[in-house]
């Protein structure tokens, strides 16, 4: 179902926080990828590496530092009219983390699955809009007795599944998917999981999935990119990332994962990272390089030769 | 091997707003000298309420004990004074909490924290405790302790807070050692990290471990045993092996086909149907039993009792009664029984 | 942390620039003149009284001169008063405010804090209710009451203490009970409330893991972190409190400030109006100041943060 | 000078064996504003002042001018213009004598403009010669010579004085604060400083002032002065003065005992007292009236109305009820038990007596209704502008009350204010009625019925009678040698003004109450400028 | 184990509803309903609220029980203090009529003189019905509290909303507006209001209201700040919400809690305020009553006719108990941290 077709492209990215303070912070730092029609593209990274205002940035919720975002070849940064801005906000939407978090505590359910259908003018009677949050609704996987209750009354995988129904009701080509999954329970995770595979097949939606559990990201994505202090290190189809990781953070994140093995795990041997083992130099023109087809990794020239020596078939 | 800690049919409900929350419902278990006992279920389960009851800290304004014991070095914790307490807390029996960026007190300086239980517990001097709470500190792995021991949680990264809190826990050399999800708000590589560093610290002073996660894979690289809690009760408990590769219970069938292995790209992972029991009013029979693909009339009437599948292992399910129809786990499962038949036989 | 004071304190000048103009052609709108006497005065003579301290001018040119007398640090002559200066009115009646005012803070936020963490620990239990009885007790019975029955009951009836005047310790202990409650009852709800959220939190039960009692944690651990909000709401309390009651000044005979004040606001006596507006406004900045910094004192965290700005 | 001294020490010896210690405390609502004499306005300051210096006269218990600086009655010429006094032998503090140019220097610093005094040219102004043109002079900003003020030292021991006309009332005058000597050396010698504290002024009174740090000190004392012409007749070794505003705490000080002598009580504490000994009762030559302006209000142009207003209001039932003090009802615009004929000795009173337009509902209901017919309406709205003191609140609302029950259509609006802007407001005539009151500066009726001229200085309320002007201006004039038909020409004015014209409404005498401890002998009030004088009070 | 018989059948597969899974068991309750729940549980809260009401249809209906004016004056009876009938015979309460002098003689002020009828909390100096004025009183007081909380709250809430929400510069400069308002002393405000307007309920009101939505504004700001990064409100932006959509449909709803509660705070100070400035003489003008003045007239005359105080004493007092404990109870129904 990925296509070839570029549906986002992102150049040279960057988002700074409080610049020329003394707190400044380049959350983002200068970073290069596409995202293709119907992929689901992984970003993974620990902690505070960028994932975040990565997505947030190719949202527009942050204005980009520098850089830009071409969502079907058209800048999204930058002036642009209301209706230019509201076409955009219906192609490309976002789930957020903490399904707690995500959805108005005072605001009932149909009414926030409703909210983007009442912006964008989608349903032209009360009984359009009413019979589409019902769909919705059962799209995700509820009912419509659950359309009159308050967020609170669900379980997480419920908010989160209403939080997904939201993002749905405009009807978007492409989603991006902030840790989705962190804060649900494992046996919850796999209903959302499930639910965004099964959506991505009938609508053909194109998702951005921020994770820092590799397990799930490689489960669900076609392609996987590592984040590493606001630097994309890696980026590689999933299956390719997980067998022949290249860059010295990526081996040591998978080497982190623990699975649900006990006889893995009491083989495991982890590998850390530290970032000197690269030796870069001044003078070392550091970027992200293919050294197999569609396998990209931030390195040095030299690392370059010899990445592409030792992974190359 | 010798009993450290033995619960027996626990009882605890919370008095809220909406009525009596049933929060434990009859959990037994023991922990044995040495071990790691891993407790994973659910959200809600009762995972915590457990473990606070064994340390007394629920909040006293609306929790009770309703019946059952605790016992631990021939005392039941259930029934004794906040004083006696007070001195078990921390030497014989300690906690380490899900949050190090918030179980630090932020206004008290990192060394104050780690000194505060050995004074009080080991009655050691001002400058005696120090030397011990740096020791420890080396210990957890943190570099330049005598300069970290000034210094203020703010100042610490969430991966060196835990460690802080973990040494903290180990001050005193505790018989019992209790973690509750202490690496779920870290991220993969420091949470490999922390579990490295606890293994590695249980075997030096050999304390036992309770170990509260709702990841699977943690629970692999940790635990010895496992208890699976489900609705305010344990739902199976067995060996580590018993578990990953033998489950019986159909709720451990769901958790652990729901995590999806490297090499499980396509298939659909199984996903738990459903929400999980009401405390308010628990079901008349098994909790599990409005989710569970293989429910049998039973279920939905009795709650079932122990089975034992082995001297180590026991499942709470009808389907292991003996006139109980043989049901197909997921796929998954049955690989797993397979590998275990396999390993029963390498061994 | 230099760097960030200078900034603070261009501000507070600012500020306070900004706060004597306010003031001071508010009370130009006030009507009336500062003469006693206003109305034994024949209008000739009105004429030169007027134009004697140049009351004529128009208010722009009042303000230029009082502004331009303010830099070179003088802050006037009172009309009420022959030849006392503002500075001189201002230091003398600030000194038993000043006392008074920071005792009754000292007591009590000192008794506050403390019903307050009694009220939090025994939450919802008659202690809870008892204290919060006294609390609203303090906020609602209005201090001339409180000083009046004090009074009556205390120092006339029972004769424990002397009925009035600023002469030496004794004298200050009936006005300090009064003036105490209401930063007692301000102080001990603000407690109550944050020592709740913080007795909830993940350290405090650490804290209890560790094996702490009871007393340690509430005033180890605990109440540190509740201080915060209690401080910024007691910084502005101080100001008032320091600045006079009238109230309790006019009650107990105390030759503070507060009535001072309202006296010259009464008899147009602008330039002690000023000085004193001047005074009081300074004084609450410099204790939002002061506030900011304590902060960084209580709490390491806004210490570092203030620091790097 | 030594005899003095000596019977001072034996006094104190024989005070300290009696066990009754010859001091007392006394508690007062304010502090001293300010002790410069020419420049003072206030009771507090004119009661210290007189305590502890002395103009040519002072007053005794009796409201009588005695002797003071000046020795034995003054030579008055024959017209009455020109007093020549004779000063005796005094001190100042500093051992300098008190001469006549003390005097002439304080009365022009006085009157002088750049001194700004607000008093001096009001006690001046029309009485002393050439006071007036110094004023107008200075209001123009023209050149002014202060010698041409009426007053002339003729040696150090002779002071002349000039009036511009006979003031029948100039000798009390003379006991005013405003009119108190000054030594031109000392005070040009403090400068600045001059009464800003007890070192920065010299005495020549019975007392000296005693750790007075200056307006804002609440604790002060006066010590007996030794140097005193009279110290023999001084008893008291001491007073202390503490400042305490609330009336409540006063009465409860004095409970105690920590004071001798309360300030004046107000009107609420006074009933816990009564029938109390120690609560002592005097009427003050204070009345307080409703001024009705007729500049801005149709109704109250007309005489019928203000007659209702006058009429309507039942002032027995207010003073016994409401205030309860001891005030009185006033039916007058001269106070009672204020000035008596220097020929006859009667009180001015006798003449008119209370009965001025006294309360009466039915008369005040028919000039009600003959005023709104001629006014060709039936509802009248007034203003009604006050202090915002307890006493003017309550004296509003029984007010208000009063005229809204008793006048059908009538409508009172309450409007009170701090007293600078009552003021402002008065100058400004921005009133319908004004509740105001007025207290004399000298024993005359004249301090009351002079506000009363058209245009007059405190007229401010538009009254306007040909009459009542041309009766003032007679007894100022022509009259003003003849006492006895100088009283009858005033209280043909008084009669005039309130009987006819009913241009104010007279409410109350006011009275004052204090508490003063049994062991107090000879405690001493007037009822004119300073309030009290403990030249003669002793402790039993 | 004992081995119990069960029958065979029970092991059949159960019938399981797949939408029932999804069922939730709980009633739906909104947000309201639940702190409503909540509110009720609390037996203090309801309590006040119950006074409260008592309270403000006392307020209203008062006045016009006894069949006095809140302004009629009876000179004769002046000073009368409380007499109840039926009550009047209970000896040990305080409405037989009696008052005791400063020398500890008991008298029955009615007989003294020669009064029939019966007035409930008695009259003041000037004659007039306490209990009516009582209620006329505690009628302003409660009217001063509700209105200045109102504008407090548009004010307080609209400023502090706008300063949080936009941020920046205009947050800086808002921000420091209000510290120089808070600076300028209130006193010179309030005084300067109650000369310049005409003294009554209006000025005082202003006046309340020029500085006392500081506070407010001070706490929504902060809230603001930090509402206005959950997740929710981004979501909404994402969707293509506008500024203004987003404060009023998301952060003002979600304000609510946190401005009822302060608003529960701002109704006793502004009872306490009014209070004060009738004791300095800025408050409201004759013959007009609050609780407030009437406490100072009672004051003056406490040692004589305590009941003249004590009343409104214990109305005020009551008022802020109860809006105190009504405030506590809702901070803790309200507070998404005690749910369920
Ligand atoms: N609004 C902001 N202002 C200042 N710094 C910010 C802001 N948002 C994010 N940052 C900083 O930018 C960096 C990247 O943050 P981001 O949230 O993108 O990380 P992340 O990879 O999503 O982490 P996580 O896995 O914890 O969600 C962090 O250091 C963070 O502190
Ligand atoms: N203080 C409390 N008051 C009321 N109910 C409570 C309280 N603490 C816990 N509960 C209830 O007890 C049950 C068990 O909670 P517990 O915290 O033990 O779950 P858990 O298994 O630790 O879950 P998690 O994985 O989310 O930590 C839950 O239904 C919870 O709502
Ligand atoms: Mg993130
Ligand atoms: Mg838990």
């Amino acid at each position: 179902m990925a296509t070839t077709e570029k549906l986002v492209e992102i150049k040279n990215l960057k988002q700074y926080f409080n610049i020329g303070k003394a707190n400044e912070v380049r959350a983002v730092n200068d970073i290069s990828f596409d995202i293709y029609r119907g992929e689901t593209l992984g970003l993974v990274g620990e902690s505070g590496c960028g994932k975040s205002t990565t997505g947030r940035t190719i949202i527009r919720l942050y204005d980009a530092t520098d850089g830009e975002v071409l969502f079907n070849g058209v800048n999204v940064h930058g002036k642009k009219s209301k209706a230019e801005l509201k076409e955009f906000n219906r192609k490309m939407q976002m789930i957020f983390q903490d399904p707690q978090a995500s959805l108005n505590p005072r605001m009932k359910v149909s009414d926030i699955i409703a909210e983007g259908i009442d912006i964008h003018g989608l349903a032209k009677s009360k009984e359009e809009r009413k019979r589409r949050v019902v769909e919705l609704l059962e799209t995700v996987g509820l009912n419509k007795e659950h359309a009159n209750r308050y967020p609170h009354e669900f379980s997480g995988g419920q908010r989160q599944r209403i939080g997904i129904a939201r993002a749905l009701a405009v009807e978007p080509e492409f989603i991006i998917a902030d840790e989705p999954i962190s804060a649900l329970d494992v046996s919850i995770q796999a209903q959302v999981v499930n639910l965004m595979k099964k959506l991505q097949k009938e609508k053909g939606l194109t998702y951005l999935f921020i994770a820092h559990d590799l397990s799930m990201v490689k489960y669900i994505s076609d392609r996987i990119g590592v984040m590493y202090f606001g630097k994309l290190v890696e980026l590689a189809p999933a299956d390719e990332l997980y067998q022949n990781p290249i860059h010295p953070y990526t081996q040591s994140l998978l080497s982190a994962i623990p699975l649900p093995d006990p006889n893995y795990e009491r083989n495991r041997k982890r590998k850390t990272y530290n970032p000197s083992v690269h030796q870069y130099t001044e003078d070392d023109d550091v970027q992200f390089r293919e050294v197999k087809p569609g396998h990209f990794v931030q390195c040095s020239v030299k690392e370059w030769e010899q990445y592409k020596t030792q992974y190359a078939k | 091997m010798e009993k450290i800690l033995e619960v027996k049919d626990l009882h605890i409900s919370f008095h809220t707003f909406s009525g009596e929350v049933q929060a434990i419902r009859g959990v037994n278990f023991d922990l044995l000298k040495g071990e790691t006992l891993a407790i994973v279920g659910e959200s809600g389960s009762g995972k915590s309420v457990t473990t606070k009851a064994l340390m007394r800290l629920l909040p006293e304004s609306n929790s009770e004990i309703k019946a059952g014991e605790i016992l631990f070095d021939g005392k039941d914790l259930a029934k004794l004074s906040d004083k006696a307490m007070q001195k078990l807390r921390g030497k014989e029996i300690s906690m380490i909490f899900q949050d190090p960026m918030t179980s630090l007190n932020p206004t008290m300086k990192i060394g104050k924290q780690i000194i505060e239980p050995i004074v009080k517990h080991q009655k050691l001097s001002k400058s005696a405790a120090k030397k011990r709470a740096i020791e420890i500190l080396e210990l957890v792995g943190i570099a330049n302790p005598e300069v970290r021991f000034e210094q203020y949680p703010h100042q610490f990264s969430g991966g060196m807070r835990q460690r802080v809190v973990i040494a903290i826990a180990l001050a005193c050399n505790p018989k019992v050692l209790i973690a509750d999800e202490p690496t779920t708000a870290l991220d993969v590589t420091i949470q490999a990290q922390i579990l490295e560093l606890m293994k590695d610290l249980q075997k030096k002073i050999d304390t036992s471990i309770i170990f509260i996660t709702h990841d699977l894979g943690v629970v692999a690289n940790v635990a010895d045993r496992v208890a699976v809690m489900y609705g305010g009760k344990i739902v199976e408990i067995g060996t580590v092996d018993e578990i990953f590769y033998n489950p019986q219970h159909p709720y451990t069938w769901g958790l652990i086909s729901s995590m999806p292995t490297l090499d499980s790209d396509d298939e659909e992972l199984y996903a738990i149907p459903g929400t999980p029991p009401d405390l308010l009013h628990p079901p008349k029979g098994d909790a599990f039993a409005p989710r569970n693909a293989y429910a049998m009339k039973i279920d939905l009437e009795k709650q079932p009792p122990m089975y034992k599948v082995s001297d180590t292992h026991y499942a709470a399910t009808w389907l292991l009664h003996p006139d109980a129809p043989k049901v197909e786990p997921p796929p998954a499962v049955k690989r797993r029984q397979r590998e275990f038949l396999e390993m029963k036989e390498g061994n | 942390m230099a760097k960030y004071l200078t900034q603070r304190i261009i501000y507070m000048v600012v500020t306070l620039f900004l706060i004597a103009s306010f003031t001071f052609f508010l009370m130009k709108i006030i009507p009336g003149t500062p003469f006693s006497n206003a109305d034994k005065l024949s209008e000739t003579q009105l004429s030169i009284m007027i134009d004697k301290y140049g009351l004529d001018d128009p208010v722009p040119v009042q303000y230029a001169n009082y502004m331009m007398n303010l830099l070179k640090g003088d802050l006037g002559v009172s009309f009420q008063f022959n030849n006392v200066g503002v500075t001189d009115i201002i230091i003398k009646s600030l000194g038993p405010s000043a006392t008074l005012g920071a005792l009754a803070i000292l007591f009590g936020t000192f008794f506050g804090i403390i019903l307050g963490v009694v009220a939090a620990l025994k939450q919802n239990t008659w202690v809870d209710y008892t204290s919060t009885f006294i609390a609203v007790l303090g906020k609602s019975i209005p201090s001339f009451v409180f000083a009046g029955l004090l009074q009556y009951y205390v120092a006339v009836k029972l004769g424990w203490f002397p009925v009035a005047f600023w002469r030496g310790p004794e004298y200050m202990v009936l006005p300090t009970i009064a003036l105490a409650m209401f930063p007692l009852a301000t102080a001990s709800r603000f407690v109550r409330t944050e020592m709740i959220e913080v007795m909830e939190s993940d350290y405090i039960t650490l804290a209890k893991a560790k094996g702490a009692s009871w007393f340690e944690i509430a005033f180890k651990h605990a109440l540190r972190n509740a201080l915060i909000p209690v401080i910024t709401v007691l910084g502005p309390l101080v100001v008032s409190l320091m600045t006079g009651s009238l109230v309790i000044e006019k009650i107990f005979g105390i030759p503070g400030i507060g009535e001072q004040f309202v006296k010259s606001i009464q008899v147009n006596d602008y330039p002690v109006i000023m000085g004193t507006t001047l005074l009081f406004a300074g004084l609450f900045v410099a204790v939002i100041l002061i506030v900011d910094l304590l902060y960084g004192v209580i709490d390491p965290r806004i210490r570092l943060a203030g620091g790097k700005k | 000078g030594g005899g003095g001294d000596n019977a001072g020490k034996d006094d104190k010896e024989k005070g300290a064996d009696k066990t009754a210690a010859q001091e007392i405390k006394m508690l007062e609502a304010q502090a001293i504003p300010n002790m410069d004499s020419v420049k003072s306005t206030d009771t507090i300051s004119f009661t210290t002042l007189n305590n502890v210096n002395e103009g040519l006269y002072r007053l005794d218990g009796n409201q009588e001018v005695v002797e003071g600086m000046a020795e034995g009655e003054p030579e008055v010429s024959e017209d009455g213009t020109v007093y020549t006094f004779k000063l005796r032998d005094a001190k100042w503090s500093n051992g300098e004598p008190v001469t006549a140019h003390d005097f002439v220097y304080a009365w022009q610093r006085a009157i002088d403009p750049e001194t700004a005094s607000e008093y001096g040219p009001y006690m001046m102004d029309g009485k002393i010669k050439g006071a007036a043109e110094i004023t107008a002079a200075a209001a123009q900003k023209k050149e002014y010579d202060l010698n041409t003020l009426g007053v002339k030292a003729l040696d150090d021991k002779t002071l002349e004085v000039t009036l511009e006309r006979p003031v029948p009332y100039f000798k009390s005058l003379m006991a005013f604060p405003t009119f108190y000597p000054q030594n031109q050396k000392f005070v040009e010698e403090q400068g600045e400083n001059f009464g800003v504290n007890s070192d920065s002024i010299l005495y020549n009174g019975p007392f000296v002032l005693a750790d007075w740090d200056g307006s804002t000190d609440s604790e002060w004392s006066y010590v007996k002065n030794t140097e005193y012409w009279d110290a023999d007749t001084v008893k008291l070794e001491k007073v202390t003065w503490n400042v305490l505003k609330d009336s409540q705490a006063a009465a409860n000080a004095f409970e105690t005992g920590e004071v001798d002598i309360t300030s004046k009580l107000s009107s609420d504490v006074v009933p816990q007292y009564e029938g109390d000994p120690r609560l002592v009762k005097w009427l003050e030559p204070t009345i307080f009236w409703l001024k009705m302006n007729q500049k801005n209000s149709d109704a109250l142009k007309n005489v019928n109305i203000r007659k209702a207003i006058a009429q309507a209001i039942n002032k027995e039932d207010f003073v016994n009820s409401v205030l309860n003090n001891g005030s009185i009802v006033a039916n007058y615009a001269v106070p009672n038990e204020f000035v008596k004929n220097d020929e006859t000795g009667e009180d001015f009173r006798t003449i008119n007596g209370n009965e001025l337009l006294p309360y009466n509902v039915d008369e005040a209901k028919k000039a009600w209704e003959a005023g709104l017919a001629e006014l060709g309406t039936d509802s009248v709205e007034l203003r009604y502008l006050t202090d915002d003191t307890e006493t003017a609140k309550k004296s509003a609302e029984y007010v208000k009350n009063q005229l809204e029950t008793n006048l059908p259509g009538m409508k009172i609006n309450v409007e009170s204010v701090p007293f600078s802007v009552r003021i402002d407001r008065q100058n400004k005539q921005d009133y319908d009625l004004q509740m105001a009151g007025w207290g004399p500066d000298y024993l005359d009726p004249m301090t009351f019925q002079a506000l009363w001229l058209t245009g007059g200085g405190n007229n401010k309320m538009d009254y306007s009678n040909e009459k009542y002007d041309q009766l003032i201006e007679e007894a100022q004039t022509t009259l003003a040698q003849k006492p006895v038909e100088r009283y009858e020409a005033l209280a043909e004015a008084e009669r005039i003004l309130l009987e006819e014209d009913a241009a104010i409404a007279p409410l109350y005498q006011r009275s004052s109450n204090l508490l003063v401890n049994e062991k107090v002998e000879n405690f001493t009030y007037h009822l004119v400028g300073p309030e009290y004088s403990f030249k003669w009070t002793s402790v039993k | 184990m004992a081995q119990e018989k069960i029958a065979k059948e029970m092991f059949s597969p159960a019938q399981l509803d797949s939408k029932k899974s999804e069922e939730i068991s709980k009633p739906s309750l909104n947000y309201w309903q639940d702190a409503w729940l909540r509110v009720k549980k609390n037996k203090g809260a309801i309590v006040s609220l119950v006074i409260i009401a008592i309270l403000t249809i006392m307020a209203l209906v008062g006045p016009h029980i006894s069949g006095r004016t809140y302004q009629e004056q009876n000179l004769q009876h002046n000073n009368l203090p409380p007499r109840i009938p039926v009550l009047e015979n209970v000896s040990w309460l305080p409405f037989d009529g009696n008052l005791t002098r400063k020398n500890g003689d008991v008298y029955n002020a009615y007989e003294q003189k020669n009064v029939e009828e019966y007035y409930w909390f008695g009259t003041d100096s000037l004659g007039r019905d306490l209990f009516t004025r009582l209620w006329k009183g505690t009628q302003v007081s409660l009217y001063i509290a509700f209105l200045a909380a109102a504008i407090d709250m548009v004010i307080g809430v609209i400023y502090g909303a706008i300063s949080g929400f936009v941020g920046g510069r205009t947050d800086t400069l808002m921000q420091r507006i209000i510290e120089i308002l808070s600076g300028i002393p209130n006193l010179v405000v309030v005084i300067l209001m109650t000369i310049l307007l005409d003294p009554g309920i209006l000025s005082i009101t202003l006046a309340l209201t020029i500085t006392g939505w500081i506070t407010m504004a001070r706490v929504i700001r902060a809230q603001v700040l930090k509402l206005k990064n959950q997740e929710y409100v981004l979501a909404a932006r994402t969707l293509g919400l506008s500024n203004g959509k987003i404060i009023s449909k998301h952060l003002i709803p979600n304000l609510a809690g946190v401005i009822i509660i302060n608003t529960m705070f701002t109704i006793p100070s502004a009872i306490f305020f009014e209070a004060f400035l009738s004791f300095i003489g800025l408050g409201l003008q004759p013959p007009d009553a609050s609780l407030g003045t009437l406490i100072d007239e009672g004051f003056k005359v406490l040692q004589l006719y305590p009941y003249q105080m004590i009343i409104p004493a214990t109305v005020i007092s009551l008022i802020m108990i109860c809006f105190n404990m009504v405030a506590d109870g809702l901070r803790d129904a309200l507070d998404p941290k005690m749910r369920d």
